[in-house]
């Protein structure tokens, strides 16, 4: 079975390949992103059905070729209690947004059109995806330290295009900080590596954990840990390190928010797990309490950071910073539950996340902006079930009892209560009891940004932006309504809200007394639309002419991270036997 | 013959040359110290072709080869001077500042280095442009070539 | 090379070069510090002649007719119209020379001295005799039309390639693509 | 028997995921009459799962209290890499009775909600978080691992939150759930830190495990856990210092009130304290600090609610102080009578809440100066919100005699014996009385002005009421009434009222007061007589909310003669009894003179200068304000500001110092192509030179 992790490689790269012949467009492209990338992720699937559950320790469906013999560097794959359910994260997250980009409507770059090929250039960005995968689910799978790094590497190139060609406004700067800080973390982790190859004189990651640091002195590994915890930490991303991520979220599109949290965060974490503790089990115990400080210190100021953003996406990637603070402290805990905390917490952060900046990127195609002040509120009432499903989805990332989201700040916490032996106790309460206000900021940060956006009249809403949640077509349409009716306001006014009512007196009613010129063109734009719906086909538009709530195309995108995340609150159990054992393995604790 | 005698002598022409070429300014007169350089090399050709007996005598024809080349060149290196000056209408070469990565504001002061409010705006002007990010194109590049005339 | 005459009682020929070889270098000294252009070209023309006499000394005659032929007889004239086509200043000009003077002078002084110290070092004891007739045109001729005749047929091509790039670059009525 | 309680919770749940998915399924349709149908499935999926739990809970009570007692059955074990989480249910008899209660609180609120919110577009999400509200709590009730407690506790807080702020039309109603899951977090995560304590101290987070382990623990482990445990305690319980929540809280529909405020949320934490409650007798200094913080929390909110306008603030300051009756039993070692109490406070208090969910629905407006002489024309609700008020009181016969005098005798011992000390005691014991004069006073108070006196409303077009969900137009926040002048169309208001409704213009001014509109408004005689009404006039509820009612009554007025033998205590404690009774009468007297003199004015104006402190609850809240959250929040801008000028601020600055570095090597880039042959050729030398030196 072990062809299986190969084809996981081989897969998305063939696809990718084949893009480079110009064989079609439009359905066609879809389907090949969609075949390829649901191939790969029913791939993922079969690695995990032939992982099984039975609870014994050790790589499984290992692929061991030489690659450069002499360097003794060798091509080697498997697969653990740790990195499966990260390579399945990964597999489902990238079919998921292929599924996302293949929604109709909005005016995102980062769609896949039925028809021609648009100027967001899909093509280039399925190939870019697609490549990306491979980079990702080689970096989980890679066994041998120098392949780890290659894969880590490949990562950035993909993920800096998708961010400088289909991003925001300031794309290139945040795609330049993106890539250079993570350049000069790689530089550093590198060194770490090279530094362990030279020690030890070998890069088998197997045979290293397996020594738990036997042949490299304290100092030694101490040194080594912080290379390839700062070149880790770059990429978790650990306060003060982080702040390519809140760039790099705010302009990056949909997608690459997604996998950007969802996945290329992890494979921060991953390394840890994999590669500085079990490797290194010293020199974590000497850097682990200044790893647990800086993780803390970063819930907290990720917490207290995100009370004050504007921005919806940037708020969500401060958030990160917090939420990858507690996976960080259970790393610098150092004990079973502590990593078996952060392991959770990887997973549950990234089908959170992803969730978040899903909606979020809705809301963002819909309203035409992030900004908080300039969404209003109300969006209960505009748009239910997206606002639901960012409900749904701020409560998971709080960390809420029964989603997926508290278990592995909870077990962070129990890590940080009881420490490995040797680290002080003293300080990891205070660690502990910082984390534990970081759970009530972050509450707070959620529910009153749910209680700016979603609660309150949606009339307040700043209508303008909305103008560009629409095609092109009906963006000059509306742009001509809105001259219409600002010439005759007042005049317009009251018909227009009869519209509004006859057309549908479900959504959230329009106050005349604040209509004003834009609105009313808003207004009129909706009850224009809602005539025209019919025959543009919109499935997804909502009745009543207002922008369409969630569309078929996003709901499959979204249903099985909401799943996902219900089933792991529920049954924390799925993850933990799996990670479990395996923990226990690489801290050498029985 | 000493072979040290013309191995000098080259030597010094050589040397001559060099100076010519870094210390002229005038474009014909560092086509000529180049002449030098070339003629330097040739005489040393000769030298070790006599000293060595070659039977195939390689450094006396290299030396031919030379001399048309030098030929050559000088009749394209001058077909250059005159598009230059054509465009230009100088053949100093310290004006000639097209690779200069600040642009140069006038010719009379374009000597060795810049003004120093030159290469203050710029520099402002560079951490502006890169405020956001690290390094960005450096700015006012584009304008340099045809600007200055 | 134990037969090595000395140094101190040079051979006529050996006088008869080192005169021509001071008479080179002086020229060559004016070429780069004259304050007139054209002056710079007729001294460059008294260097080169010289030249032409020690390749005569050292039995080369072949290459010294063709020094004189080519380089004083075309290149100098070549550089002569070249400094009248470009209006260049006839009589003393005060900025022949560039700011990098300085400079130019300590780098041409240091190479100066590292080439004659390696050259003195290298070839103390080198010894050329010289015998008559091993530079002849025959000698040459036959050389160059048996073991040379592939370079030199390339060196034609590329004359041409010269000749066509030179028309090229001097005519104003050929435009490169936009 | 742990099936039969896996399906008492399960039930509910299952409930809460059909009425969310299912209620307009598949068409998801909506508008008016897909709405309404929406609704009755959804209160067909609400009301069934409920009925089927409550049987079934009284099922396992009436086995676990007659006969099996305790028994436990674990589902599974969750290895965490340190001690594993066994989830688990346990049924005993103070489980089995506390689930009762709750089921039968949240069948009452179920069945009341369907009148009380008929109509309203959201009313399936209501109904649905009101299930799993219900499952949450029946979990924590029947948790046999303190982790999974922990689950069922927490996402209560979230049911609260999603059900206060279910009118988030307002933000005001926003802020008050926002609250509320805030202040409760905030206990929470004490809460959890006690967990870890315990759990870690004994090994294990089973219940029965931990307290059979807690002699072997030291002292101060036990004193530290409890400590962190009575925070969350206090968030849930709403004690001092973390009660602020609750009186915002009231900003959810009134139904929810009943439910969180009677039966179930704040219940939980005292439950939980008897749950651990050999936990707590280990630990002499919490009991203290328990102790105190309930007799500062009972007087002073008691004297809170003496002086509050708004009926149903009144009874959630009222709500504090009974819990503080709890806790204060707890205190003083007497957990079966704070469990009574708890009981019977959940009948009674959620026959008052739901009795002012009536009297609010019929007057409009939650504000007392806005009542009075209801007494004819809602005689059931009368009849019942005074059996509730004599409950509250503590007047014999009614259920809450029976408790509260259990309770006081609680405390009166501890006087004597107990773990508190004497000083915690004797002011345990002194604050208890003087509440009791206290809650005889605003209970009286409360009692007189809606039922007595002159009529000051007519009543509001129900159409118009703030409780609609889809009423945006008349309910212009806090607008003092006559101002706003609407002169737009008619609004798709709420399906209750009908469709041809719409079709009524508005003559007049149709404002209502707000329901969280603070100041006391002057009375509405004359604005609503225009509107038209669909009742015509004053008149009972409709059966649905009625009959809970009705059925709440029953326990309320009966559940203390059962409950003298569920206590342990042989029978009523005449003495005690005696003097509890006379001060409530006492405080109920000085409010009735005061009130007869003038039956139209309020009788807290006796209060001269300390009404204002009181009405504002001693500024709590104004002080927690600039306390915690202002500092927050100008720490969060500080940190902002700092992320971006100093962290990121260095980030940009090495860019731009590598910038200005480059910016020094390029000045010798000045095109001079002599100046680059020169320093290559000086590189050539040096090379040269170098190669022969070194070589």
């Amino acid at each position: 079975m072990s062809w299986v992790l190969v084809a996981l490689l081989v897969v998305p790269l063939a696809g990718a390949l084949m893009l480079l012949v110009p064989y079609g467009k439009g359905r066609l492209l879809r389907a090949h992103a969609l075949t390829v990338s649901g191939v790969t992720f029913a791939l993922s699937l079969v690695a995990a059905v032939a992982y099984g559950s039975d609870g014994a320790v050790g790589m499984r469906l290992v692929t061991d070729l030489a690659w450069v013999p002499w360097l003794n560097l060798r091509f080697h794959l498997g697969v653990d209690g740790v990195s499966l359910p990260l390579v399945v994260l990964t597999t489902l997250l990238t079919f998921l947004c292929f599924v996302y980009m293949c929604r109709e409507g909005g005016n995102g770059p980062d769609r896949l059109p039925r028809g021609e090929l648009g100027p967001g250039r899909p093509r280039a960005l399925v190939f870019t995806l697609l490549l990306l995968e491979v980079g990702v689910v080689g970096t989980f799978l890679a066994l041998d330290l120098l392949l780890f790094f290659v894969f880590f590497e490949v990562v950035l190139i993909p993920m800096y295009f998708v961010i400088a060609i289909w991003g925001g406004h300031a794309r290139r700067a945040a795609a330049n900080k993106f890539i250079l800080y993570t350049l000069l973390g790689s530089v550093v982790l590198l060194i770490g590596l090279l530094f362990v190859w030279a020690r030890t004189g070998t890069l088998d990651m197997v045979a290293l954990a397996s020594a738990h640091g036997a042949g490299m002195p304290r100092s030694a590994q101490t040194l080594a840990f912080v290379a390839i915890g700062v070149g880790l930490a770059v990429k978790t991303p650990m306060w003060p390190l982080h702040t390519w991520l809140p760039a790099a979220h705010t302009e990056a599109p949909t997608v690459g928010s997604v996998l950007l949290a969802g996945v290329l965060l992890k494979m921060g974490t991953y390394g840890f797990a994999r590669i500085a503790i079990p490797i290194l089990p010293e020199g974590a115990a000497a850097v682990a309490p200044w790893l647990g400080a800086f993780a803390v210190i970063g819930i907290v100021y990720g917490c207290l950071a995100c009370l004050a953003q504007r921005d919806l996406k940037r708020m969500i990637a401060y958030s990160s910073i917090g939420h990858m603070g507690f996976v960080l402290l259970g790393f610098a805990t150092l004990t079973p539950v502590g990593l078996n905390a952060a392991l959770f917490g990887n997973i549950a952060h990234g089908l959170i996340t992803a969730l978040l900046f899903f909606v979020v990127g809705g809301i963002k195609e819909r309203y035409g902006t992030a900004d908080i002040p300039a969404l209003g509120g109300g969006m209960l009432a505009r748009l239910p079930h997206l606002a639901s499903l960012l409900t749904f989805a701020c409560v998971a990332s709080l960390g809420l009892p029964g989603l997926a989201g508290f278990w592995g700040e909870m077990l962070a916490l129990l890590g940080a209560f009881d420490p490995a032996p040797g680290l002080s106790r003293p300080l990891f309460l205070t660690f502990m009891v910082l984390g534990g206000i970081g759970t009530v900021l972050t509450a707070a940060y959620f529910l009153v940004m749910l209680s700016r956006v979603t609660h309150g009249r949606p009339t307040e809403t700043v209508h303008a932006p909305l103008l560009a949640a629409v095609g092109p077509a009906e963006t000059r349409e509306a742009v001509a309504a809105a001259e219409r009716v600002t010439e005759k306001v007042t005049a317009d006014a009251e018909q227009v809200v009869e519209e509004t009512m006859a057309g549908g007196e479900d959504s959230g009613p329009v106050d005349t007394a604040v209509v004003d010129d834009t609105g009313g063109a808003m207004a009129r734009r909706d009850t224009e639309g809602a005539r025209g719906s019919d025959s543009s086909g919109g499935g997804g538009r909502a009745r009543g002419g207002r922008v369409r709530d969630v569309t078929p195309h996003e709901l499959a995108a979204w249903v099985p991270l909401v799943v996902l995340i219900l089933l792991f609150g529920l049954w924390p159990k799925a993850l933990l036997s799996l990670t479990d054992p395996v923990v226990h393995g690489l801290l050498g604790a029985p | 013959m000493h072979v040290v005698y013309p191995a000098v002598v080259s030597a010094l022409l050589f040397s001559i040359g060099v100076y010519g070429v870094l210390a002229r300014r005038n474009t014909i007169l560092v086509l000529m110290s180049v002449e030098l350089m070339l003629n330097a090399v040739n005489l040393n050709l000769v030298v070790f072709d006599v000293w060595l007996r070659d039977r195939l005598h390689s450094g006396q024809v290299l030396t031919l080869f030379v001399i048309v080349i030098a030929a050559a060149e000088v009749g394209l290196g001058l077909a250059i001077i005159l598009a230059l000056y054509r465009n230009r209408a100088t053949v100093d070469l310290d004006r000639l500042r097209a690779l200069a990565e600040f642009p140069v504001p006038s010719p009379e002061d374009a000597d060795d280095h810049l003004p120093e409010n030159a290469t203050e705006e710029t520099a402002g002007q560079a951490s502006r442009a890169s405020a956001a990010t690290g390094p960005t194109r450096p700015p006012g590049r584009d304008d340099t070539p045809e600007a200055t005339p | 090379m134990t037969d090595v005459p000395s140094y101190l009682s040079p051979t006529g020929q050996e006088i008869v070069f080192l005169l021509l070889g001071v008479v080179a270098v002086g020229a060559a000294l004016l070429v780069v510090t004259t304050r007139q252009l054209v002056h710079a070209a007729l001294w460059l023309v008294v260097c080169l002649g010289a030249l032409a006499g020690c390749y005569l000394v050292l039995t080369a005659e072949f290459v010294a007719w063709v020094q004189v032929l080519i380089y004083v007889g075309a290149v100098v004239v070549l550089l002569l119209f070249g400094i009248m086509l470009t209006r260049a200043p006839i009589g003393r000009a005060a900025d022949l020379d560039s700011r990098n003077r300085p400079v130019a002078a300590v780098v041409a002084t240091a190479t100066a001295i590292v080439l004659v110290t390696v050259v003195i070092d290298g070839f103390r004891t080198a010894y050329a005799p010289l015998e008559p007739g091993g530079g002849s045109a025959r000698e040459i001729g036959s050389s160059v039309f048996r073991t040379w005749v592939l370079p030199f047929e390339v060196l034609s091509v590329l004359l041409l390639a010269a000749l066509v790039g030179a028309i090229v670059l001097s005519r104003t009525d050929i435009r490169g693509r936009r | 028997m742990i099936a039969v309680t896996a399906a008492v919770i399960l039930l509910p749940f299952l409930a809460a995921v059909a009425g969310l998915l299912g209620s307009r399924f598949p068409r998801g349709a909506r508008g008016g009459a897909a709405d309404l149908a929406a609704n009755r499935r959804a209160a067909l999926i609400a009301i069934v799962p409920a009925v089927l739990s409550m049987l079934l809970a009284l099922w396992t009570a009436y086995v676990s209290l007659t006969g099996t007692g305790v028994s436990t059955g674990t589902l599974d074990v969750i290895p965490t890499g340190s001690l594993p989480i066994s989830v688990g249910l346990l049924v005993d008899p103070l489980a089995a009775s506390v689930a009762v209660l709750v089921t039968v609180v949240a069948l009452a609120v179920q069945v009341y909600s369907v009148g009380y919110l008929a109509g309203d577009r959201r009313y399936p999400s209501y109904s649905a978080f009101i299930s799993l509200f219900t499952s949450a709590m029946l979990l924590v009730v029947h948790a046999a691992d303190l982790l999974v407690l922990y689950v069922g506790w927490e996402v209560m807080g979230l049911c609260s939150y999603l059900l206060i702020g279910h009118w988030w039309e307002d933000r005001a109603n926003s802020r008050a759930a926002v609250k509320a899951f805030l202040v409760t977090r905030i206990g929470d995560v004490g809460f959890l830190f006690g967990i870890f304590v315990l759990g870690m101290a004994a090994g294990s987070f089973r219940i029965a495990d931990v307290i059979s382990q807690v002699p072997q623990m030291s002292s101060g482990t036990v004193v530290t856990a409890t400590l962190l445990l009575l925070a969350g305690v206090a968030g849930k319980s709403a004690q001092v210092p973390l009660h602020t929540w609750l009186p915002d809280a009231m900003a959810g529909p009134t139904p929810i009130s009943a439910l969180i405020h009677a039966a179930t949320m704040v219940a939980a934490g005292i439950f939980l304290v008897a749950r651990l409650h050999p936990v707590f007798a280990g630990a002499g200094p919490t009991l203290d600090v328990l102790a105190v913080a309930a007799a500062l929390g009972m007087l002073g909110a008691a004297l809170a609610a003496l002086a509050q306008d708004d009926l149903k603030r009144v009874l959630a300051y009222s709500t504090i102080s009974q819990l503080a009756y709890m806790a204060g039993a707890l205190a003083a070692g007497a957990d079966g009578a704070a469990i009574l109490h708890l009981i019977t406070h959940g009948a009674f208090k959620a026959l008052l809440f739901l009795c002012a969910g009536i009297v609010i629905h019929t007057v409009g407006s939650n504000l007392m100066s806005a009542m009075g002489g209801l007494r004819g024309r809602l005689p059931i609700t009368f009849v019942t919100m005074t059996v509730g008020f004599a409950a509250l009181m503590g007047l014999p016969p009614v259920s809450g005699f029976f408790s509260k005098d259990e309770v006081l005798v609680s405390m009166e011992r501890a006087l004597a014996a107990g773990p508190l000390t004497d000083a915690a005691a004797l002011l345990l014991y002194g604050c208890a009385l003087a509440t009791v004069a206290v809650t005889g006073a605003y209970a009286t108070r409360a009692w007189l002005r809606t039922f007595f006196g002159e009529r000051r409303a007519v009543p509001l077009p129900e159409s118009a009421t703030p409780h609609t969900g889809l009423a945006k137009s008349a309910t212009t926040p806090g607008f003092p009434e006559s101002t706003t002048p609407h002169t737009d169309a008619p609004e798709p208001a709420s399906p209750r009222a009908g469709l041809s409704e719409l079709a009524t213009p508005h003559t007049g001014p149709s404002v209502t007061a707000h329901t969280d509109s603070p100041e006391p408004t002057t009375p509405h005689t004359d604005l609503f007589g225009s509107a038209p009404s669909r009742t015509g006039g004053l008149r009972e509820a409709p059966a649905t909310m009625l009959w809970p009612v009705i059925v709440l009554a029953v326990p309320t007025l009966l559940l203390g003669f059962t409950g003298v033998g569920f206590a342990g205590a042989a029978d009523v404690h005449w003495g005690t009894a005696a003097l509890s009774v006379l001060l409530a009468l006492l405080g109920a007297a000085v409010v009735y003179v005061v009130w007869r003199g003038a039956p139209l004015a309020d009788p807290a104006r006796v209060l001269g200068p300390f009404r204002v402190p009181l009405e504002r609850a001693f500024y709590v809240d104004s002080l927690y304000r600039a306390l915690f959250v202002l500092p927050v929040l100008h720490l969060a801008r500080l940190v902002a500001r700092t992320d971006d000028r100093v962290i990121d601020g260095a980030v940009r600055g090495s860019g731009r110092a590598t910038l200005s570095l480059s910016g020094l090597v390029r000045l010798t880039q000045n095109g001079n192509a002599q100046l680059y042959v020169t320093a290559v050729l000086a590189g050539v030398l040096l090379l040269a030179v170098g190669a022969v030196v070194l070589g």
